[in-house]
C-alpha cells in the first residue's frame, strides 16, 4: 500500500490518471475545485500498488507517491 | 443619449463571448449602434474569459471602459475579477450556481440567479449563458424579447437543435427575472 | 445587396479584400490577427482566389511579390513581429513599383511583448522600417467599418499609384466587433490596366520586375521616379477626419482605436466646458500636414494622444505652425490611455504657460 | 520495494498555463527529472520557443533564454559555441522548428552544433488558436485548413526528423510520443540518451515527440492520446531515425 | 549530316557580365535552347535569384521576375498558383537556395508546387566575392574560410537535393554538372525533363547542376571542369536522386 | 603598441571589434561590407573569439541574441538589406536589453537597388525599424579612424546601457582606405560585469532572458524601463563635431561619407568668402537636439545634406529654432551631391529670402 | 567541312573550345579584342568537322556553325 | 597644401588597385594624409577597375573629386571612361603598349609609356603597374623613390620573388620618364 497523494487545487481533471491507473482506483470529483476544474481523487487509499503510472502520465505533476 | 455597457465573464467554456454577441447582435437588428469586444489570446489559455459589449443610440466613442453598467458574471473567479468594474448603480447578475454575491452595498442591484441550474433543469447545462441574456433582459428591457430569439437564431445558424434549447433557455431566465422582481 | 453584419476588425478586413478582388492571400498566423488568416482560408478558395498559409512572414510578403508581379491583386497581413521580418520584401516591393496591401494588426512590443493593442509601429509603417527612401500609404480605420473601406481602397491606392498600402490596425481594432453595411455584390473598384505584368511575353516584348539596375545612374532614376510618385500622393489622397473643431481651443490628434478613445475625452472635455476638438489623420503617410498646420494656427494647444512614447508626434510638429504648443501623452506595451488620462493631460496643457515650443 | 515519485527539483512548484492534458506538462516534467538525474542543473541552459512553451522559463529551474519564433537554435549556438561546459537544448514545437525555423534548424544540424533539441510535434499550432502545422495530417481540419489539409494544395506533412537524420552533421535523431505510460517512459529514455549525447560532445541530437493538444484537437486527453497512436503515428513512424 | 548550331532565340544577343569560362552561361543557352524547342517562350516566367545570375532578365527573352535573395521559390510559388498555364521556372544559387532560402525552397518542394527549379550549384558565393557557401567541399579555401573549410566547425557540404528527394511533395531530383560536352548533353537532358514535368502537372522538379566559378575557384576554366570530376561529383554524385 | 596601418572601414570595424572584446561574430555576406566578414573570419578566431558565417541575416542577428544572452561581447555586419531582414532580431535584443553591435554599410536602395553607398536606412536606424518603441545608439563615423573608434565605443556604450548600438557606415567609407593608428594590445574598454548573464544557475536563481511577459502590466514596465534608459543615453552619450561654425552665417549638417564631401564644400564656401560652417552629428541617435537649436539661433540659415531623399532633415526640422531656415539637398540610389552641388544649394539658401519657415 | 565562326569580340578567351576541340582546331589569337580578352580563332576552316562541342562548351554563345 | 589626386585604371587584372595601394601607403609612411578609393562589386566584374588615391599635407575631406590631378591608364577601355577626368594641366600617363592618347590639347600633359613592354622586357608582365608608378614617381616627384620601395615590401611582404621584381619595375620605370624628360 503506497501513499498516493494528488494535490486538488493543482489538478485540471484531464483525466488521464482515471484512464491508466491499473486499479482504476481514480475517479472525478463532483465537485470542482479553486480553479472551476472536476479535480481527480483516489477511490480507495488501500488499493494503491504505488506503480506510479498515474505520476507518469500527469501533465500537471500534481500527484506525488511515496511507497 | 442611451448607452449601455455591458460585461460578461465566466470560464472558457461557459460561453460567455457568444453570449455577448448575441446581446450585440440583438442591438444591431433593433437599429442601435453595438461594439463587442472579446479577452483574446493567451489570456484565455488560462482561466477566465470575457467581453464587453456596448449597445448605444449615437455613435460608440471609446471601445473601453472603466466601469460597466451591467455585469452577468458566470462563476467565482469572474466575480472576484470584475465586481469592482461597475458603475453605482449597476446592475450585477451572478451564476448563483457557482458564485454568489452578498449584496453588502446599497451601490449596486445584485441578483443572484442560479443560471447553471436552470440551464441543468433544462437538460443542457451550456446554454447556461442564454438564461443570463434572458435574466438581463427581463431587468432592463432594453431590447425586446423577440428580436433577442432572432438574433440567437442568427448566431446559431447552422445548429437547429441548439436553436431551440436556447430559445427555451432564455425564456426561462427572462420568467425566472420576472418572478423574481415580482417576488421583491 | 447591401447587408449589414456584425464582425470583427479582422474579419472585415478580409472580406474587404475579398470585395476589393483580392485574387492571392499569402500570410503566417500570429495573434492579434489570426481571425483574417481564418478568414482567406475560409472564403478566399470559395469566391475564386488563392490562400496559402506559408512557412514565414519572408516567405509570404515573397509570395506577395509574386503576385503581384503577375498582375494580381494581392495581400498578406501580420502583427508586429511578423511585419518586422517583412521589411526587406516591403522594400523590394517599393523599389519595383508593385502594388500590394500589408496589413499589420499591431501589439505590444518590442520584441515578443505580448499581444495587446499598440501604436508602436508608426515609424517603421510611415518612415520606412525596410531600407532605402520609400513610402508606403499607411491608412488608419478607427472602427470595423473603415477597416473594411480602407482596406478596400488601400486595393485601389495601391493599384492606382503602384505603390504598397498598409492598412494599420491594432489589436483592440482587429478584434472587436462592430456593425459593418456593405454590400458583398459590388465590382471590386479602381481595377486597372497592368501592362508591366508578368503573363508571359506573347506579341510584346518580355517584361522585367526588378528594383535592381546595373548602370549606375539607374538606381538614381528609379529612386528619382519614386520620389514624383510620393509627391503626386501627397498632393491628392491625403485623407483626415475633423470633429468639433470649428471652435476649438484645444485640439487633440489622434489615430486609429486611440482615436476612438480621444473622442470620447473630447466629447467629456466638451460637456465640462473645455472647447476641445479632435483631429484624426485617417492617411498616416502621406500626413495631413496642411490640415494639421491649419488647426494649429487656430487652436494654440495641441495635444497628441498615442499607444506609443511618442511617434506621430513628430509628424504633429513637423507640420504645426511652430505658435503651437504641442502637448504629447502615451502609453506602450499594452497600456492604453484613457479618457480620464487624456482629459487630464488636456487640462495640463490648457493651464501651462506657453513656455518652450516643444511640450 | 517501490519508489517514490514527486516533482523534480529542477520543476518550479507552480500551476502551468497550459491547458488540461496538454503534452507539453508531461514532457516539461521528463526533462526536469533529467536534469535532476544528470545533475546539471546548475549548467543546463534552455532556450524556449514561441509556441504554448513560450514562458517554460517560468517552469524550468534552469537559466533560460527566449528566442525569436523558429530561431532557437541560432540563439543557442552562439550559446554552446561561447559555453562548451554548459549544457544547452532547445524545446520547439512544430511550427517554430518545421516552418519559420527551417533553415535555423537545418543549418544548426549541419553544422553539427553539439546541442539537444527537443521537438515538440503536436500537428497543430496551438498559441496561436489551432491553425495547420507542417506537421497536421492530411485531412486533418485546423482553422487555416477548415475542410481539412489538401495534399495538393497544402502538401504532405513535413518529415523533417527523417530530413536532418540524412544530414552528416547530425549524430543522432529519434521520435518518441507521448500517448501512454509506456511511450512516456520511451520518450524518457530518448530524451536522457539526447542529453548525455551532448555531454559526451557527440553533436547534434533531436528526440522528436508526438503531443497531444486536445484543445485544437477537438478531443479529450485520452482521446487524444488514441489519436496520436491511430493517426500521427502512421504518418510519424516512432522509432530512431539516425 | 551535320546540324547547324547557333544562339538560341530566347537568348538575347548580348555579352553576358559572366567571367570567362563561368558555368552560368553555359546553363543559360541551355535554358533558352530548351525554350525554344518546346515552344514555350511566350508563356514562359522567370525568376532570377540574387547571385551573379542577378540580372539573367537581361540574357532571356522571355518575362522576368527578380526575387529577393533566397525567396525566389515563394515569388514563383504565388506566380504558378496564379497563372497555371504559364511556365514558370527558378534559377538559383546554392547559396540562394539552400543558405538563406533554405525554408522557401524546402516548403515549395513539400507543397509539391508543380515548378521547374535550375539549381547552380558552384560551391562558393560568386556575387559577393567567393565567399563559403553551403555546399562548399571540406577543405576549400574561400574568403571567409581562409584555412578551408572545417567540417568540424562548419558542418558538412550540405546534400540539400537528397533532402528535397525524400519529400513526398516532390516529382522529380536530378544531379548534373557541366564539365565536359558529355555532361553538359545531359544537363540538358535534365533541364529539358524538368521543363516537360511541369508541362505535364507533374510537379516538383528540381535539377542540380554543378558549374564552374573559376574566378573564386582560382583556376582556369579548364581546371575547373577538371575540378568538378575530381572533387565536387566526390561528394555531389550526378544522378537521378528521384 | 601602437600601429599605423593603410586599411579600409570594413577592416577597422572588424578590428576595432577584435580591440574592444568582441568574442562572438555572425554574419552572412553582403557587398558592400564583405571585407568586414572577410576580417572576422581570418583574424577572429586567431583572437580567441568564434567565427559564424551563418545562414542568413535573420540567424545571425539570433546568434547574436544568443551570444549576448550569455553576456559576451558581440556583433553581426551586414547592408541595408540584410540589416532589414534582422528588424524582429533588434527589436528582440532591445525588449530583452541585451547589448550588441550591429555595423550597417549603407548600400543603394530600396530593394536590390546596388551596391553604391547611400544613407537611406537613416529611419530604420533612427527611429527604429524593427516593432514597438525601442531605440538603438546609432554613431556615424565620417573616417576611417572614426570607424574603428566609434565600433569599439560602441561595444562599451551597448554594455553601458544593455542597448544594441548601431555603427552606421555606407559602401564608400566601408571600401576606402586611410590612415588608422591604433594599439591592438589595449585592453578592451569599459568591461561591466554581467550578473544577468546565461552563465548556468549555479548558486544563485536561474536567470531569464527575454521580451515576453506575461502579466498585462508587465510588458508596459518593461517599456517605462527602456524608456527611463533612452532619456538616461540623451542626456549622457550626445557626441557632434563642429567646425568653422563660431562666425557662421550657414551651417551644414551632414554625417558619415556625406561630411566629408559637405566639409570640402564650406572649405570652398569659405574660400569665396562664405561664412559657411558644419555641423556634424556622430551619434545619429542620440541626436544632437541642443546643438543645433544653439547652432541655429546663431546662423539662421541650415542646409542640411544627404545621400538620400531627407531623413535627418525632419530631425534637425524639429530640433531647430523655429527661426532658422532649414533648407535640404539630397540624391540617392548610387547618386552622390557633389561639393559642386552643395555649394549652389548652400547660395541659393542664402539668397533665399526667409519665406515659409521650412525651405 | 563546316561553316564555323567564332565572333571575336564576343569571346572572353576562356579557353574551353581549345580544350575541348576534338580536331584541335582552336588556338588563342595573339591579338586581344575590344575587350582586352585574347579571343579564341579556327586553326584551319578546312579541319572543322561541324560536330559542335565547341559551341556547347561555349559560354559566351560566340561560335556558330552551319553544316 | 598640397594636394595630389590620382586616378588608377585599367582591366580587372592589371593591378590597378594594388598600384593605388602601394601609391597611398608610400605617402602614408612619408606622413603624409593618404586616401584609397576602390571600385569595387559587380562594376568589377565587367571590364575596367579603377581606384582613386587622395594624398595630402592636410586632412582630406572629400573621398571623392570631379578631376584628377594625375591619372595612369593601363588599357584602352580605361582611357576611354577617364580621359576627361583629369584638371587642366594634369598629367596623364597612358600605358602605350595598349592604349595611345594623342596630345592634341595642350591642356593635358600626357606621357605614352610602354609599361607593359618593359614590364614583359623584365620578364613579368604583370609587374607592368608598378612600373606606372616608377614613371608616375619620376614626372611627380611627390614621394621619395627609397620609400616607395619600402611600400612595395610593405604590400608583398610574404613574396620576396615578387618584391624584387617589382623593385625593378619600378626603377625601370622611374628611369625610363626621366631619360624621356631629358629628351624632351
Ligand atoms: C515572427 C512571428 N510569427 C508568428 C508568431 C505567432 N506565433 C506564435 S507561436 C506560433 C506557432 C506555434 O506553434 P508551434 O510552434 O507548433 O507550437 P505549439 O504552440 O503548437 O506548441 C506562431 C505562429 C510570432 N510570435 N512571431
Ligand atoms: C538579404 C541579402 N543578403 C545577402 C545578399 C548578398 N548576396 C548577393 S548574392 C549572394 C550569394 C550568391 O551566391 P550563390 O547564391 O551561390 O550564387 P552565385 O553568385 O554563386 O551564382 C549574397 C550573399 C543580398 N543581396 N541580400
Ligand atoms: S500509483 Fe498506480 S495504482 Fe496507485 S493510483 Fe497511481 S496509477 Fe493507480
Ligand atoms: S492526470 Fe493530473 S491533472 Fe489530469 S486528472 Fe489526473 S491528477 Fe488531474
Ligand atoms: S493549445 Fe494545445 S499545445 Fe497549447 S497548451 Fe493547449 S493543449 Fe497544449
Ligand atoms: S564569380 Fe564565379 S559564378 Fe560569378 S560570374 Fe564569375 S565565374 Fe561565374
Ligand atoms: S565544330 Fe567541332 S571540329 Fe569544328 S571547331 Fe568546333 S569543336 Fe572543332
Ligand atoms: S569557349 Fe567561347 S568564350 Fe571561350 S574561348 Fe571559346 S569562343 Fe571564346
Ligand atoms: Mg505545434
Ligand atoms: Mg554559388
Amino acid at each position: 500500500m503506497a501513499k498516493t497523494k494528488i494535490r486538488k487545487n493543482r489538478c485540471k481533471g484531464c483525466g488521464l490518471c482515471i484512464a491508466y491507473c491499473p486499479k482504476k482506483n481514480i475517479k472525478a470529483d463532483t465537485q470542482h475545485n479553486e480553479a472551476g476544474y472536476f479535480p481527480a481523487v483516489l477511490v480507495c487509499d488501500d488499493d494503491c500498488t504505488g506503480c506510479g503510472i498515474c505520476y507518469l502520465v500527469c501533465p500537471e505533476v500534481c500527484i506525488e507517491i511515496d511507497p | 443619449m442611451l448607452i449601455e455597457r455591458i460585461i460578461c465573464a465566466g470560464s472558457g467554456g461557459q460561453g460567455v463571448l457568444a453570449m455577448g454577441k448575441v446581446l450585440a447582435i440583438s442591438g444591431m437588428r433593433e437599429g442601435k449602434e453595438v461594439l463587442w469586444l472579446p479577452s483574446y489570446g493567451a489570456e484565455v489559455r488560462g482561466g477566465t474569459a470575457h467581453c464587453a459589449v456596448v449597445i448605444s443610440d449615437g455613435p460608440i466613442a471609446s471601445p473601453v471602459f472603466e466601469k460597466a453598467d451591467a455585469l452577468i458574471i458566470m462563476n467565482d473567479p469572474s466575480l472576484r475579477r470584475f465586481k469592482n468594474h461597475i458603475r453605482d448603480k449597476g446592475l450585477l447578475i451572478v451564476n448563483s450556481t457557482l458564485a454568489h454575491c452578498k449584496a453588502t452595498s446599497r451601490r449596486l442591484k445584485v441578483v443572484n440567479a442560479p443560471l447553471t441550474q436552470i440551464a441543468i433543469d433544462l437538460g443542457f447545462e451550456r446554454a447556461a449563458n442564454t438564461v443570463g441574456i434572458g435574466v438581463y433582459l427581463a431587468l432592463k428591457k432594453l431590447i425586446a424579447l423577440s428580436t433577442m430569439e432572432k438574433a440567437i437564431e442568427e448566431v446559431l445558424a447552422h445548429r437547429e437543435k441548439l436553436v431551440s434549447v436556447n430559445k427555451r433557455a432564455l425564456e426561462e431566465g427572462y420568467f425566472w427575472a420576472q418572478k423574481e422582481l415580482k417576488s421583491n | 445587396m447591401q447587408k449589414k453584419i456584425l464582425i470583427s476588425g479582422n474579419e472585415a478586413m478580409g472580406e474587404a479584400a475579398i470585395c476589393a478582388g483580392c485574387r492571392f492571400y499569402a500570410g503566417y498566423p500570429i495573434t492579434p490577427q489570426n481571425e483574417l488568416t481564418a478568414y482567406m482560408a475560409a472564403e478566399l478558395p470559395k469566391r475564386g482566389g488563392i490562400f496559402i498559409q506559408s512557412e514565414s512572414e519572408v516567405s509570404a510578403i515573397n509570395m506577395i511579390f509574386g503576385a503581384s508581379a503577375c498582375g494580381a491583386r494581392t495581400m498578406t497581413s501580420s502583427s508586429s513581429p511578423g511585419i518586422s521580418l517583412k521589411q526587406e520584401g516591403i522594400s523590394y516591393l517599393s523599389g519595383a513599383h508593385l502594388p500590394a496591401v500589408v496589413i499589420n494588426v499591431m501589439r505590444a512590443g518590442p520584441g515578443l511583448g505580448n499581444i495587446w493593442p499598440a501604436q508602436g509601429d508608426y515609424f517603421q509603417a510611415t518612415k520606412g522600417g525596410g531600407h532605402g527612401d520609400y513610402r508606403m500609404i499607411v491608412l488608419a480605420p478607427a472602427s470595423i467599418q473603415e477597416s473594411f473601406d480602407l482596406t478596400k481602397k488601400a486595393f485601389e491606392l495601391a493599384d492606382r499609384h503602384r505603390i504598397v498600402a498598409m492598412v494599420l490596425s491594432d489589436g483592440m481594432l482587429g478584434q472587436m466587433m462592430e456593425t459593418l453595411t456593405f454590400d458583398p455584390d459590388e465590382p471590386p473598384p479602381g481595377l486597372v490596366a497592368k501592362p508591366w505584368a508578368l503573363t508571359g511575353a506573347d506579341g510584346r516584348p518580355a517584361n522585367v520586375t526588378r528594383s535592381l539596375f546595373m548602370a549606375r545612374d539607374a538606381v538614381e532614376k528609379n529612386n528619382l521616379l519614386l520620389q514624383k510618385k510620393y509627391r503626386r500622393i501627397e498632393s491628392r489622397e491625403v485623407r483626415c477626419e475633423k470633429l468639433l473643431l470649428d471652435d476649438a481651443k484645444l485640439a487633440v490628434v489622434a489615430y486609429g482605436t486611440m482615436s476612438r478613445i480621444a473622442r470620447g475625452a473630447v466629447e467629456a472635455l466638451r460637456r465640462r466646458g473645455v472647447k476641445a476638438g479632435l483631429l484624426r489623420p485617417v492617411t498616416l503617410w502621406p500626413f495631413p500636414k496642411k490640415e494639421v498646420a491649419e488647426v494649429s494656427r487656430r487652436v494654440k494647444k495641441i495635444l497628441v494622444v498615442e499607444m506609443s512614447y511618442g511617434q506621430m508626434v513628430e509628424d504633429v510638429r513637423l507640420a504645426a505652425d511652430p505658435g503651437a504648443q504641442v502637448g504629447f501623452y502615451g502609453r506602450a506595451g499594452g497600456g492604453v490611455p484613457t479618457e480620464r488620462q487624456i482629459i487630464r493631460e488636456a487640462m495640463k496643457l490648457i493651464v501651462a504657460a506657453k513656455g518652450r515650443r516643444r511640450g | 520495494m517501490g519508489r517514490s515519485f514527486g516533482r523534480p527539483k529542477a520543476l518550479r512548484d507552480v500551476v502551468t498555463h497550459y491547458c488540461p492534458g496538454c503534452g507539453h506538462g508531461i514532457l516539461h516534467r521528463l526533462v526536469a527529472e533529467i536534469i535532476d538525474e544528470l545533475g546539471i542543473q546548475s549548467r543546463t541552459i534552455a532556450v524556449a520557443p514561441v509556441g504554448c512553451a513560450v514562458n517554460a522559463y517560468d517552469y524550468w529551474g534552469v537559466d533560460c533564454s527566449e528566442a525569436a519564433h523558429g530561431r532557437a537554435l541560432a540563439v543557442a549556438t552562439a550559446m554552446k559555441r561561447l559555453q562548451p561546459d554548459k549544457v544547452v537544448f532547445t524545446y520547439q514545437g512544430d511550427g517554430d522548428l518545421a516552418a519559420i525555423g527551417t533553415a535555423e534548424t537545418i543549418h544548426a544540424a549541419n553544422r553539427g552544433e553539439n546541442l539537444t533539441v527537443i521537438f515538440v510535434n503536436n500537428a497543430v499550432y496551438g498559441m496561436t488558436g489551432g491553425q495547420m502545422a507542417p506537421t497536421t495530417l492530411a485531412g486533418q481540419k485546423t482553422s487555416t485548413t477548415p475542410e481539412g489539409r489538401q495534399v495538393r494544395r497544402e502538401g504532405y506533412p513535413i518529415k523533417i526528423s527523417e530530413m536532418l537524420a540524412l544530414l552528416d552533421g547530425v549524430y543522432s535523431v529519434e521520435r518518441v510520443s507521448l500517448n501512454g505510460p509506456k511511450e512516456i517512459l520511451d520518450a524518457r529514455r530518448a530524451v536522457r540518451q539526447a542529453f548525455v549525447n551532448q555531454m559526451e560532445g557527440k553533436g547534434f541530437s533531436l528526440v522528436e515527440v508526438l503531443s497531444m493538444c486536445p484543445t485544437y484537437w477537438s478531443k479529450t486527453p485520452q482521446e487524444s492520446m488514441k489519436w496520436i497512436a491511430e493517426e500521427m503515428m502512421q504518418v510519424f513512424k516512432p522509432g530512431k531515425l539516425k
